[in-house]
Parts: structure tokens; C-alpha cells; sequence
């Protein structure tokens, strides 16, 4: 059966499902209990299963994720909530030092089986303090896997699938996307597995990757060069970018030839760079312009409205690298496909 | 209680209590209208903390806050215009418009800043000391935080750390009793913050925050003893805030009769009704109060409708100081256009490209789904 | 002074004591002939704390610990050959090579670990003992930690937690007056840690850390209240370190008489004397514990020295639990290789390939110039 | 005048020299006043300066920066020291959200004028919690400015500059450099301004880009390949990441068609593969292969000595890539030069 849901709903019934089948699942975090959620994403759970599963915490970011690593190492499934990404960098030494190395360290004698959920990204004015995307910090960190999904469905499979995995989970959530719509299916054993990427749109000109809001957008920018240029545009959302499916980006590259990558965080350094470069390592004979990127600006995002519009990436800019990417190829012509 | 003032001090004190009570009124109706967006924390209910403190800070003290400080900046001096300005996102705001409700800042006014991670502002205000301190300057830093910021790790490390190079700060706890929808009961194991710094040397006091009176007298005994001794201090002011803890807080956590209840403690009515009492003011100099306070944040906004948004070409500037050391720096390095280091100098127009083919609008999602953002 | 325990406690408490200091010493000799790598960090002078506290531990209380955790492991039970074996970089250690001297692991005897980064632990014990709570399990969880540690963000904020949820931890300080180099008058401003937790509601009791009898009888009262009552509480042990902070340390910072005043209160001499004045032991008892310790010692050294190396094939094993949720991983992206990616598996003759190319020589710069790394 | 001195000597001298031109300098940090550093970089400076300027600080990180920043803002000039790069996770809140967002938030009236020291890398079997290379994760922050000096000339030309510069810079030290020697000026006026490369090997055929220790492993590498292999690389050090001399890189490999990227950190998102991004974005049609990068292991480092030798890269790894982007250009002809 589907339903059409939020994504605050469909991330919440993951929980809600997977605490039913699983004792040791609980949650924690910065009201997540009786305000049920800053974002309300832990609306309902609280009453259900009560205070002793579903626990309100001081704003202690780094002790948090720490007891719910303790927790794990001890056998329980701790869903550790930061209220947002961007005070994830008080919690990072918990989350670098200790969840992502005790499994190697302890050469797998302790695992530590814990999500840690966090809403990110800009749009709301929330400025300099509270708008960032870390989406390429964590990718970086070697022992942790990295989700991102973008649709209710994703969310709900990919959140059931992290709290069934034995690894600690990065789960990046988007806080403009909270409370978009989409089919979820109510099947309690259906999951979405790490290191799946989802082809939204199949095309033949042109692969543009993008994750969170930005598979939005850029399923926007296609439909628009669709219409107006008559491009024809793959767009691909790699879901998570820890375990990374760059087979699945790969072929599409291979067959279009030209890719463009679209993310909301900051250029130095970021997705899109590591991305662009694994393309380009493994696909440089197909390629004939080199990869686009289109990206947040670099700047800590501003307040004023307009000015932090300026600083996200929207469907006109990825359209304008697409137009770049598939007119851009000057010189004597490319091998491949 | 606390013997009241000369007139002219009754005057400042009612005058400045009304306007950050006018002002954050204000401020939350032009966030319904969405002139003012992102989150808006209110310190209606806070007044007299605020304004009790400022009252007995000299001009060359430090101040610094948290992301509810529009009051904190007024009380300090700041013209309301700049602040209203700022909540607008305009260039003639206290921070040009890139901070927001959260950053507010005003150095001239040693308003040392408003800052959006809580807990941020314990570390930076012993960096501010530390620096009088250096100097052998006797001003004296106060560092204003909620009872939440107590249970952050910059908590017990700033504490130690002041307490040990005896930097001249006075923390001040304005203890809401709630961090965003969390009591204090369920969040802090000791509720009584005065005792919280005691393992790390530092004594405390708890305090009426509702009392603008008690709060001058206390603060200033507090001042003076870190002036001289130059050894921190820990103030606790019991107070409250009427309205939630931002513009979208549903406020399942606590019942309306207990705001009821606070508002009866309220600290401009029950300021006013000691003067009046007391005949130290009268009807008329408390109806005029409230006049110039209307007429303060009516201007305001007025100032901050027709302030300019900051232009988009300048969304590059002030991230660096160029000089000497750093010639240039990368402005963007977004595709198609080519890296600028390329061209090793910074460029505006770059900016506004990318600005203006994007500022007038907002993405579908965006609009279609305006997320219930709570905080 | 606590009451002589019987005769087998009393041989329990000297052979693992002895056992300690003997494993320490070695530990030293191994590393300055390069057996051992990474840093050294030793507990000569705190077999007390760690005898004393572990003897009263149940075996299916938790312990968690330090960089410093050689002994805590051995007292817990663990086999000086996997542990001499770790800091061989062995196989056969007890975190297989990968986690050396600070990162001593055995979770069959409860030891939860020792940890690199001060402070790190807190929160983790903390984990464990929510983990019994949530249980309904009545072990306690025992976090030994440094005077150093609380200064950290994390001692505050887990004192407070510990306390609010009513964790059973009994937080242990080994005050050995030193975080490293720095002495405790100048990073903590109160000393006397006992009280360092009592603003978050924990109370704290000073004990003599380098007596046995005495830590076992203060420790055994904490963990039976903490196991009944459900509530953490904080535990001062002062002792002291004889040697350096860690192998290579010129120790600048201290006497050497200072270091010759604590040698008075050893905690294995002054053990001896008094099982050998109340007669519970004899000079032959004290010298087969001794011998025996020797033995155990020897033997590990031995049992470290023919352990095979870690396979450098397994360089990438252990980092992932592939199963069900997640079916691979890519195992590295390190040029002139195809991106593991593309072939969808796991891939361990990748990675025996580099390190085969490299792992018996290390570079130039780092063979001229091995850093006075002081740590 | 110029003399021989080791790394650490040239660290403290660009301290002591500008502790002595503004009395606004101070140091702070664990052990740097009475133990005289971790890594002894701070030797001699209480003596001279005495126990006011040369802090010892309690292990608190993220207060230890925060205070600096204050201070900063109050028109002190802090040097920060963080013990290890391994510890400035704790302290990453007030190195992002503060001390790079502070300046542009409040829109230029407020500045932070600070340096955060802190070492990093491996090689010393340190272990998990205590070999890691964050220069990628620092070259990410918009408004922070990032060096990675290789030589005691930089060391000392690049801290006396970012002592001097009105931003916040992270500056970063690797530990098996400290003991190298190299000719110093000791004319006091002398800096290296940042975003200034340097080409420590001119070269035809391919350019090698190293930072910190793989700068070294650089050149050692094209000297082998001179030598063995007839190959002539050019061999470039970046030396700040913030800003970054693209430039330099840009012409060097217009020249040669060819690129190599070594570093020390993990793979995903790393300085090689936003460098190898950038260089791709920019000279694409000049590429004769795709640009290759040698970086550490993607796990958190082992102890074990063969096994940490293993994750770190060495020449041969260095050689290897350079071959594969000599010998692999396979298919019809690229443009360019
Ligand atoms: C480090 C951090 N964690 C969480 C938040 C989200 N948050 C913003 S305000 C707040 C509550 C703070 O409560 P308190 O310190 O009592 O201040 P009050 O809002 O009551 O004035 C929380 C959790 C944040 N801004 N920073
Ligand atoms: C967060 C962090 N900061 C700094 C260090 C470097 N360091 C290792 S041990 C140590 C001193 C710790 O002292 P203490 O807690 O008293 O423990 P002791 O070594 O005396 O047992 C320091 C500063 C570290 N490992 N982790
Ligand atoms: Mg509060
Ligand atoms: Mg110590």
C-alpha cells in the first residue's frame, strides 16, 4: 500500500516502525520529546512509546551523540536528533573521534549502531550561524555512511535501513523539503539500501546530480531544458553519498557525456568537487566538456532575503552550467561512447 | 527591596523598559507580515533584567548576548531604527543586513553581539575580558546567557578558564526557566543556577529578574566587586518570557495559567506602580513614556521600510580584509565562469550576476512548501 | 586505615599490583628499544587507584578509561600478551594492532576501552551505564579519567546529564596533579575536584589514591550506593605518576624531589608493609608475587614478539559491518586504480598491493628526522 | 642574512619577532608556557616574554579559540596554539560558527585577527584518535584563511604574515617537519603573503602538486623520476589553500598536460579532489589525462607501523600515479598546447 505523506511524516513512521520492531531502538535529543521536535518530526512518538524511549535532552550536542555512542558500544540502536547540522560541529568530535573510529580502532570487536539525524541547508533566513550544509564534511570521514534523501519514500527506507545498520549513520535531512509530499509505502519491511542512487529522470544529452533540495531544483532545470532548449537532461540523486553509487552516475555519464553537479553547500572543497573529480577519473575519455558545478556561494549565508537567494543555487543556474557544459566543447573532439 | 532612584533615573529606566516592550511588539507584527523573517526570539517579560543590568554598566563595558538580544542593544543604546533595520534584512541595519534577528551587533556601543549557537558567547566574552585585563583596563565584561547555555560544554570550560585568570566578567543567567520547550527541571540537574559555577570556584546569586530595581542594585554590587577584585561572578536572574521562545512555538510545553501567573509580576506595571506610589513619577510621565516608545518604534519601522536591501554585488564583501599579507582571495568558484583566481583580484559584478539572475525569486519548493520551521 | 582484607584478597591486590608495575616498566624498555611505538603513557605510582577500584568491580560492571589504561585492562583480567601484544602493533592485541597503547580494548572483561582524546570518555560511560538503565540492568559503570579531563566541555555537561537521568556511573578522578605538563593549581580553579561537580548535584568524596585498602573501601561504598540508589557519584583518587606524561617527556615542570616524596607513599611498598607488619602475608608471599609478576611479564613480551603482524591486506577490514542496509563499500579511491565503486566490492588485494609497495621502508624526511615529539 | 634552522626554531622565531614588534601578540594554548609545547615549537617564549603573553591553558578547546576570538574582537592579536589538529574538532564550533562567520555577519565591524596553530599528520603510529590531516575540511570555511607551510622558510614567512593579517588563520603544522632544516632569513620585515605557490621544481612533462610532508614526497618522487624514468615533473607547494594560487597551478599545467595531486588526508573530498576539480574545470582541453591524486587511506590510521605506512602515501605511490598519467593517454589526441 501507498500513501501520499509528508517527509516529516514518512520520517517519523520510520522511527515509529522500526521502535516497534525493535526494543532497543530509542531516540534522543534537543526537544524531541515534549516540544515533539523542533521540526516535528518526533510528533506522536513521545506518547507512544513514552518518556523512557523518547528523551528530551539539556543542550549538550557533544555529550549527546557520546552517550548514544556509549549506548550502542553497549547493544542498544540509539537515534540520536541534532536539532540542526549546523551545531553538529559541537558534537564532531564524538562524531569523528569516537563513532566513526571505534569500530576500526577496536578492530571490530565494538560496533556502534547509531543514526544521527540532523536537518540542514538555507532558505529561510536563518543566517550566518544556522544555514549550513555539511554534506561534504561528513562525506569526508572514513568509517561513517552519509544519507541524503530528498523525497518521503527515500526517507522513510533509507531512515529504516540506518537504524537497522550495524554502522554509524550521518542522516542529512533538508529543512525546506520537511514538508513536501510524496507516495511512501506503508510495507513495514521495505527499505532503502545504502549506496543505491536513484535515476528521477532518464535523459540522453546531459547527467545532472543532485542531492537534497537540489535533486529537486535539478529535476526542475531539466523539465525547463526539456521545454525551452530541448535538451534532453538524466538527472540522478546518489541518496547517499557514503557508500557512493558511482557506477549508477557513471553510466549515465558515459552514455550523455557531460555531467553537472548540483549541491547548496559551499564550492571549496564540496560535493560537487568530489564528485566532478571521481568523474573525471573514471569517465575522462567520455566526457566532452569538462564537469560543471553549480553551488552555494562562499560566503557564510547572509540574512537579508534576497541576498541569500543570491548565495543558493536555483534551476537558472544549473541551466546556465547545462547550456555551458553542452556547448562548451571547443577543441578537437573527445573519444568515447 | 531595593530603594528607588532619583527621578531621572525612574525616567530611563521606564523609557527604556517600554521601548524594548514596544519594540519586540513591533517586531513580532512586522515578522506576521513577513517583513522580518528567519527566527524571531522575543524578550517580552525580560525587560527589567536587561534594563536593570545596562542601567549599571559604565559606557566602556563589554556586553554580549545571545539571539534574543534586540532589548539588550537597545538597552545599551543602540537606536532602535538600526535594529528594526537589521530585522529587515536592510543595509542600515546593525550588521548591514547579512546577521539577522539572532546577530545583532553594535561595537560603539560595546554591544560585543548577539549570537545564534547557545552557549557561543561564554567563550568570547572571556576572550573580551581577557583583553581589558591585558590592557589593564578596568572595564568589566557582562555576558548575558539562558539557563539552557548552562548545561553546554562552554559552560564549565569558560567558568574554569575565567575563574582561574580571574578575568573580570559578570555571567548573568537569565533563567526563563525554559530552553526553547524544555523545562528546567527536565533539563538541568541543579535548578538553582546561582550554585551552578560553584565547582569551578565561581560564587553566584540569585536574583529577581522581574525587578528592575533589585536587578540595578545587585548587578552593580556585582560590578563593582569584579571591577575590583577582578575575579568573575555569577548573577542568576529568575525571569520569564511571555511570548514562545521563537514567533512559531505552538507552546504545548507549559500552560497558559502559568504565564498568567508571571504576568502578574510583570517588571514595567509593577515598575511603574513603585514610582507612581513612591511619587517619584507620575500618570503623565509614564503615559509619555509609552508616547516616546510608540513614537520610537513607529519611526523604526518606518526607517527600516525605506532603508535599501544591501546591494547583491556586495555579497562578497567583508568575508576578508584584503592587504599586505593577502593580496586577493577566490570570489566564487560556481560554474560556468571562470575561477577567479584566475584573474587574482576580487570582482564585484560577479556577485551581481549571480544575484540578479536569481534574487527575485524564490525556488517552487520553496514556495509551495514554506516548512514549518519551529525554532 | 581500612581493615587488611583476608589472605587471598590480600594476594589479589599485591600480584595484580605488582603485575602493573612490572608490565610499566617493560612497557618503558619495549618502546625505548622501538618494540613498542606511537606514545608511551605510563601508570607507575596509580596501581592503587586502578587495583583498588577494579577489586570491587563486579564482573559485569563497566569500565572505561584513558590513553594511559595498561593496568586498568590488566587489573580487569585482560592478558598482559594482548595487551604487551597491542603495543607491539601485533594481531594478536586486543584491538588486533590497530588502536596501540591508548586504545586498549577487551569488551569480554567489560573493560569499554581506553580512549586518545581527554575527556572523550565521559560521555561514553555515560552511554554505557544509560544502556544498563534502559535495561534494567544493576551493573554500575566506572569512568576513570584525569584531573586534566575536567576542565573539559564534556565533564560538565556529562555530570549534568549523568545526573539528571540518574545514570549509574561513579566518575573516578585520577588526580595525579598533572595534566601533562601543566600542574593543577594552573589549569583547574578549584583543586580540590571533589567539589568540582557538585554545581551539577553530584557529590564528591577525596580519597588517598595510593592506598589500596582505602580506595577499595570508598570505592566499594560508591559503587553499592550508585547500585542501589541509581545515582552517579564522583570519586577523587589522589595519586601520582612517577614517570613522565608519556615517554619522551623532559618533565621541566616538576621537582625531582617532588617526584621522590610520592615514591614514600608507594602504593605496592606501603601495601607490603602493611600485609607483612599484620602478618596476612610473608616475605616469601611478596617475592612470588613479584616472581610471578616477572613471569607474566616476560612471557608477554615473548608471546608480543612472535605474534605475527597485522595481514596488510586487512588495512581495510573493520571499518564497515556490510550486510543487509548496505551491501558494500567503496574500499579507496587512490589513484591509478579503477575507483572500487565500478566493481561494487570489497577488495582486499587492493589494498595489500600499496601497502606491500611501502610498508617496509618509511620515508626520507622521516627517517633523518624523527621528531622530538613530546607527547 | 640567512641561517639554518629547524622548522620548530623558525615557528618560534616568526612568534618571537612579532611579539616583539606588537605588544598586541600573545600566545595561548595547552603546555605552550612551562612545558614549552608538545612539540617544543614554543621553547624560550615564556622566558622572554613571560607568563602574560605565554598562556598555559586548561584542556578546553572550544573555550581556548573562543576566548581568542573575543579577544581578537577587542584588538588583541592571539596565536592560538591547539595541541594536535586531532583536538580542534572540539574547538570547531567557534573556528566555524565564530571565528569565520563573526566578520562577514556583522558586516565588517568586527574583525578577528587571530592565528590557530595546531600540527597534524601521521607516521608516528599515533593511532585513530591521533593522526588525521584536516586541511580539507579547513580549506571548506568561507572566511577563514588556511596555511600548510612545508619548509622552515615558509614556516616562518607564512606565521609572521598571518600574524599580521586582520582574518582568522588556521595554520597548519605537520609533525615530522618540525625536526627539517632550511635556510631562514632573519630580515624581521621578510613574510610570505598568502596565496602565493611555490614551484619547488620547474618540469616539462607532468606537475606534481604536494602539501606539507607530501611536498617533500614530491620532489623526492620527481627526482626519482628524473633520474629512473627520464620523466621531468614540475613540482609545485601550494602553501595556503585559502586563497589559493590557482594560477600558478593553471600555467604549470598548461605546460605540462598533466597533473598529479599528493596529500596526506583521506581520499573523498579531499585537497586532491577539489584541486584536481579545480585544475579540470580550468584546463580541461589542456589535459592530456586526468589529473591523479595520492592520498592517505580511507580508514581512520592504524597503529601498527607497516600498516600506517601502508595508509600513508610515499614516493612509489607518487611515481606510480605519474606514470599512469604519462602512459595513459590513451584514445584521439587532446587539445590544447
Ligand atoms: C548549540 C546549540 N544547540 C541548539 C540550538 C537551538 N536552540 C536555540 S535556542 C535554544 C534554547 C536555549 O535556551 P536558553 O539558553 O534557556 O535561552 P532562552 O531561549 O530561554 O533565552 C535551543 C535549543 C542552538 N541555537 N545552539
Ligand atoms: C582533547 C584533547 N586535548 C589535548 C590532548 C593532549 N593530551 C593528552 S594527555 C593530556 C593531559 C591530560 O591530563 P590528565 O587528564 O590529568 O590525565 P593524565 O595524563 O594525568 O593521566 C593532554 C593535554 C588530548 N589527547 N585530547
Ligand atoms: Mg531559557
Ligand atoms: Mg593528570
Amino acid at each position: 500500500m501507498m500513501a501520499e505523506i509528508r517527509m516529516r511524516e514518512a520520517l517519523r513512521d520510520a522511527m515509529a516502525e522500526e521502535m516497534r520492531r525493535d526494543g532497543n531502538v530509542f531516540v534522543m535529543g534537543e526537544d524531541v520529546a515534549v516540544f515533539q521536535g523542533a521540526f516535528k518530526v518526533t510528533e506522536g512518538l513521545m506518547e507512544e512509546f513514552g518518556e523512557k524511549r523518547v528523551r528530551d535532552t539539556p543542550i549538550s550536542e557533544n555529550t549527546i551523540v557520546g552517550i548514544g555512542v556509549g549506548a550502542a558500544m553497549a547493544g542498544l540502536r540509539p537515534i540520536v536528533e541534532l536539532m540542526t547540522v549546523n551545531f553538529s560541529l559541537l558534537a564532531l568530535d564524538q562524531i569523528v573521534n569516537h563513532a566513526a573510529a571505534i569500530p576500526y580502532m577496536f578492530n571490530g570487536n565494538a560496533r556502534v549502531p547509531m543514526v544521527i539525524r540532523m536537518p540542514g541547508g538555507g532558505g529561510h533566513q536563518l543566517g550566518p550561524t544556522h544555514s549550513h550544509s555539511f554534506e561534504a564534511l561528513y562525506l569526508q570521514v572514513p568509517g561513517l555512511l552519509v544519507a541524503c534523501p530528498s523525497t518521503p519514500a527515500d526517507a522513510k527506507g533509507l531512515l529504516k535501513a540506518a537504524i537497522r545498520d550495524e554502522n554509524p549513520v550521518i542522516f542529512i535531512e533538508h529543512e525546506s523539503l520537511y514538508g513536501i509530499k510524496g507516495e511512501v509505502s506503508d510495507d513495514e519491511d521495505e527499505i532503502v539500501r545504502f549506496g543505491e542512487a536513484a535515476v528521477r529522470r532518464e535523459g540522453e544529452d546531459v547527467t545532472i546530480v543532485g542531492i537534497l533540495k537540489m535533486a529537486h531544483v535539478a529535476e526542475q532545470a531539466a523539465a525547463e531544458l526539456e521545454e525551452k532548449h530541448g535538451i534532453s537532461a538524466e538527472v540522478i540523486d546518489p541518496r547517499t553519498l557514503r557508500p557512493l553509487d558511482l557506477d549508477t552516475i557513471l553510466a549515465s555519464v558515459r552514455k550523455t557525456n557531460r555531467a553537472v553537479i548540483v549541491e547548496e553547500g559551499w564550492p571549496h572543497g564540496g560535493v560537487g568537487a568530489n564528485l566532478s573529480t571521481l568523474i573525471t577519473e573514471q569517465a575522462f575519455d567520455w566526457l566532452d566538456a569538462p564537469v560543471q558545478r553549480v553551488t552555494g556561494a562562499d560566503v557564510p549565508m547572509p540574512y537579508s532575503r534576497r541576498m541569500e537567494q543570491a548565495a543558493i543555487p536555483h534551476e537558472e543556474n544549473v541551466i546556465e552550467a547545462v547550456l555551458a557544459a553542452t556547448e562548451g566543447a571547443i577543441g578537437p573532439g573527445k573519444g568515447g561512447s | 527591596m531595593a530603594q528607588v532612584p532619583d527621578r531621572d533615573t525612574c525616567l530611563e529606566l521606564l523609557g527604556r523598559m517600554c521601548l524594548i516592550r514596544r519594540f519586540e511588539e513591533e517586531a513580532g507584527r512586522q515578522y506576521q507580515r513577513a517583513k522580518a523573517g528567519g527566527f524571531l526570539h522575543l524578550a517580552i517579560g525580560e525587560e527589567a533584567t536587561i534594563v536593570g543590568t545596562t542601567s549599571v554598566m559604565r559606557e566602556d563595558d563589554y556586553l554580549i548576548g545571545t539571539y534574543r538580544t534586540h532589548g539588550h542593544a537597545l538597552a545599551r543604546g543602540t537606536p532602535a531604527d538600526a535594529i528594526m533595520a537589521e530585522l529587515f534584512g536592510r543595509e542600515t541595519g546593525t550588521s548591514g543586513g547579512r546577521g539577522g534577528s539572532m546577530h545583532i551587533f553594535d561595537a560603539e556601543r560595546r554591544f560585543m553581539g548577539g549570537y545564534g549557537i547557545v552557549g557561543g558567547n561564554l567563550p568570547l566574552a572571556a576572550g573580551l575580558a581577557f583583553a581589558s585585563k591585558y590592557r589593564d583596563e578596568d572595564t568589566v565584561t557582562v555576558c548575558m546567557f539562558g539557563d539552557g547555555a548552562s548545561n553546554t560544554g562552554n559552560f564549565g570550560e569558560t567558568m574554569n578558564l575565567a575563574a582561574l585568570w580571574e578575568l573580570p566578567v559578570v555571567f548573568l543567567v537569565e533563567n526563563n526557566l525554559y530552553g526553547m520547550g524544555t523545562s528546567i527541571e527536565r533539563h538541568s540537574a541543579v535548578t538553582n543556577l546561582s550554585h551552578k559555577a560553584e565547582g569551578y570556584g565561581i560564587e553566584g546569586e540569585r536574583i529577581d529578574g522581574m525587578d528592575v530595581l533589585e536587578v540595578r542594585d545587585r548587578v552593580s554590587a556585582h560590578l563593582e566587586e569584579v571591577r575590583t577584585k577582578g575575579r568573575p561572578s555569577l548573577v542568576e536572574a529568575f525571569t520569564y518570557r511571555y511570548r514562545g521562545h521563537s514567533a512559531a512555538d505552538p507552546e504545548i510545553y507549559r500552560d497558559k495559567s502559568e504565564v498568567e501567573e508571571w504576568r502578574q509580576k510583570d517588571p514595567i506595571e509593577n515598575f511603574i506602580k513603585v514610582c507612581v506610589e513612591d511619587g517619584v513619577l507620575s500618570e503623565e510621565d509614564v503615559q509619555s513614556a509609552r508616547d516616546e516608545a510608540d513614537e520610537t518604534v513607529e519611526a523604526a519601522v518606518e526607517f527600516a521600510d525605506r532603508s535599501p536591501e544591501p546591494p547583491l554585488e556586495s555579497l562578497y564583501e567583508q568575508l576578508y580584509v584584503v592587504g599586505e599579507t593577502m593580496g586577493w582571495y577566490a570570489v566564487d568558484e560556481r560554474s560556468p565562469e571562470p575561477h577567479r583566481g584566475e584573474l587574482g583580484e576580487d570582482a564585484p559584478e560577479k556577485a551581481r550576476d549571480l544575484a540578479e539572475t536569481v534574487a527575485d525569486r524564490e525556488s517552487e519548493i520553496e514556495r509551495q512548501h514554506r516548512p514549518g520551521v519551529r525554532e
